[in-house]
């Protein structure tokens, strides 16, 4: 009997299943917030033909940006790229596909995808490239667009505390789209800092229910700052 | 003289009132935080899921796992809270945000925005631009009034991709403050020692002179 | 013999896998909860918004603001989490919840059902019925097989306004287990020394019986 | 200079500005996390008129039940009534209207009110009466109505502990349908058990954000029991 124990031992255990052209939901903002082990073990599995739909595609070297040297990824959908010279290189030879989605309307995707609802109206990106080929409709004297949930065959999602349940907490401005990736996967593989035991989280502060979460991996993370900038003096 | 990019910081603060919430874009917009008049309170929202957004850490507070939507290190302020992305753009989208400032190429008569693409030049994304011009209850435009050649950035009609349509109604430059309604920008204030002669002369869509045009007090 | 609830309730609660979250209606459905099987773990959601709900309080664990959607004094089991409606609505909604339970007042071969509303008596609303039959992967109904005049309720289209629509897959009543598909009921278990000839009786939409209809093990 | 202190003293002056005809959204399931004070004072007030969005509408003598005995209530929007004997008297009469919406559609219309989407698609109702006169549509071979967003003139809520800023926690089940009733009313009034000095909570931990609030009052809780039930023995 394993009941809810979704906790697995192993990288290749955790991301079991992943296979050729399928699509992948990578929570994370930045670097801040994403599986670095669940990335690192993509790399080494070498699936290739990816979808990968995340806000950002990381820098040269590290975050999701280490799946472009094996040239993984067949599509990103992001909403900011090209903190990356491999990302342009590949992108002006035709090697990679772009999807430029608006943030929120990212993070609304994935939330609706998770939640069963298959599409919605939003102003954003009305009159706009993004809008272009879109449906779009007037509510009370203001245009919208509609745009469709995004699920996935995997989502990678790195929370600091879960249970072997998968009820997770997230630490600081590192929850960005974990939460609604976590719910958008078909199989939801999550990386934490720490693996506690049952009952040590407060229910009503469990910031995702492990309900989402099908494998849970405790990991060891380099956390990579970006942009360091600091304030002088006292 | 042309205001620097401090003094159009410091001029955009004083649209600021006590008790907004405020999400600051890249750039000059940021710089505007350091300018809140003392009498006042606003609250920085960042769009990666931060509201209350406190100054750059010192040395021994950094921490990864605290950033802002320009993927800096930075604080949360006392009576911050943190939240998902979908929860942040629910806060934006849904009118919450009293004001945003952000930047831009062209801005038109109609209050459209082009601000995040440049047709020929690579493609970065418009990040979480759209969703704030969308949904901002009062957006302010912080730019230079013309590009280093002196072609004017405020035109008829935006001729670069868009950002929003029909959603500025305020501009300030370094030359004026303008407001955008019927079809037309609205000289409100002018750089102190900036002519009228200057700033028709730099504005390609319709300026309407009305009145005397004060000099900004910065 | 037809199956008294307890029976009814034993035999949905062999239906559960280990590990599977599960929703249970008011009436036989919750009773489930007290026969699931010694060798598994199943984890009860409950609408109002809490996943891990335990057994009822004892006195002195009475607590106001801890209830289930029936609107009763219930515990959180460890390892329970605690949300809002509208994640509690997004999990059920988007399939999450493997196993719904609930009771109806018909059904019929196109799995459609009807359990809220009954023309000419009050109308008391739906509560969260039509969010859990469109939304959970597998939905068990659980009703007596006919009324108590007799009539069937097992039908070729349901009369009553509906639940939900081509949604229920499977049945249990105190007759007999029943697949849904096809546009016809099929019969896979009968009740202890009920027979096929009792079960066709009671059954007004088109029944199908293939081969040995085994007796339930309760 | 105000800040962001949005505590109030008065019941009178949390909800000055509610006038007849307006709509209250209120958080609560059953008895269960309602804004006990909050819907004294509308009944004090007299105000009527009212269309109010509420999972339920109390009972007879306690919580929204109370506006039924002078008819303030001219519409409820809710997934389930009549616990409540005044409540199903005026709706035979014809005095009181009723729009019965699912209770998941109901907590996704109000959070979709508070986020600026205007209307979703939702399986819940297809081909049922909930979905007469909607627009339905097919996304990926499933049959979807379409559902429009709901917005308030005032939002009533009721949280555990809420700083001056308005951030605030809710306790266990009390926090059903109060987080999304707190983000869709033009004027969003906030009654706590306690209130707490800023910084003393979490910033990740806060469940709704004060941003979304406009006034804050400490209230006394009765906490109505609707279904007592208990387990016998050790």
């Amino acid at each position: 009997m394993a009941g809810f124990n979704k906790v697995v031992s192993s990288y290749e255990e955790a991301m079991a299943g992943l296979q050729n052209n399928m699509t992948v939901i990578a929570g994370g903002f930045g670097l801040c917030g994403i599986p670095e082990g669940l990335i690192a073990q993509i790399k080494k599995m070498g699936t290739n033909g990816l979808t990968v739909v995340s806000n950002n595609c990381g820098v040269d070297g590290f975050g999701l940006g280490i799946l472009l040297e094996d040239k993984q990824i067949k599509k990103m959908i992001s909403s900011y790229v090209g903190e990356n010279a491999l990302f342009e290189q590949q992108l002006l030879n035709g090697e990679l596909e772009v999807e430029l989605t608006p943030q929120g309307t990212l993070a609304e995707k994935m939330r609706a995808g998770g939640a069963g609802i298959p599409a919605f109206f939003t102003a954003t990106g009305y009159g706009t490239p993004v809008g272009e080929g879109k449906e779009s409709r007037n509510f009370n004297g203001r245009d919208y667009i509609m745009e469709e949930a995004i699920t996935a065959d995997f989502a990678i999602v790195k929370a600091w505390k879960a249970d072997k349940f998968g009820n997770c907490i997230y630490r600081h401005t590192a929850m960005n789209f974990n939460p609604m990736a976590a719910t958008a996967g078909k199989i939801t593989v999550l990386e934490v800092e720490e693996i506690v035991d049952v009952g040590e989280l407060e229910p009503s502060q469990i910031h995702t229910p492990g309900i989402y979460i099908d494998r849970v991996i405790q990991g060891n993370f380099e956390k990579r700052i970006e942009r360091l900038v600091t304030s002088k003096g006292a | 003289m042309a205001l620097s990019r401090e003094q159009i910081a410091m001029r955009v603060a004083q649209e600021f009132k006590d008790g907004d919430y405020v999400n600051l874009g890249i750039g000059i917009p940021t710089l505007a935080a350091n300018y809140v008049p003392k009498d006042i309170e606003v609250m920085l929202q960042s769009e990666n899921g931060l509201l209350g957004m406190g100054a750059y850490p010192h040395e021994d507070e950094v921490d990864a796992d605290m950033i802002n939507a320009g993927k800096e290190t930075v604080t949360a302020s006392k009576g911050a809270s943190i939240f998902s992305s979908a929860e942040s753009f629910a806060m934006i989208r849904g009118g919450h945000v009293d004001f945003t400032v952000l930047g831009a190429f062209e801005v038109d008569v109609n209050g459209s925005i082009a601000s995040w693409m440049i047709p020929g030049k690579l493609i970065k994304g418009m990040g979480g631009a759209m969703d704030l011009v969308a949904g901002a209850k009062n957006i302010i435009v912080t730019m230079t009034h013309a590009d280093k050649r002196g072609n004017s950035k405020l035109l008829s009609a935006c001729t670069l991709p868009l950002t929003g349509v029909n959603c500025i109604t305020r501009i300030i430059t370094d030359l004026a403050v303008l407001e955008v309604k019927d079809k037309a920008f609205y000289l409100r204030e002018r750089a102190p020692g900036v002519s009228i002669e200057e700033i028709e002369e730099k504005t390609a869509g319709k300026l309407v002179v009305e009145g005397d045009i004060p000099e900004m007090t910065i």
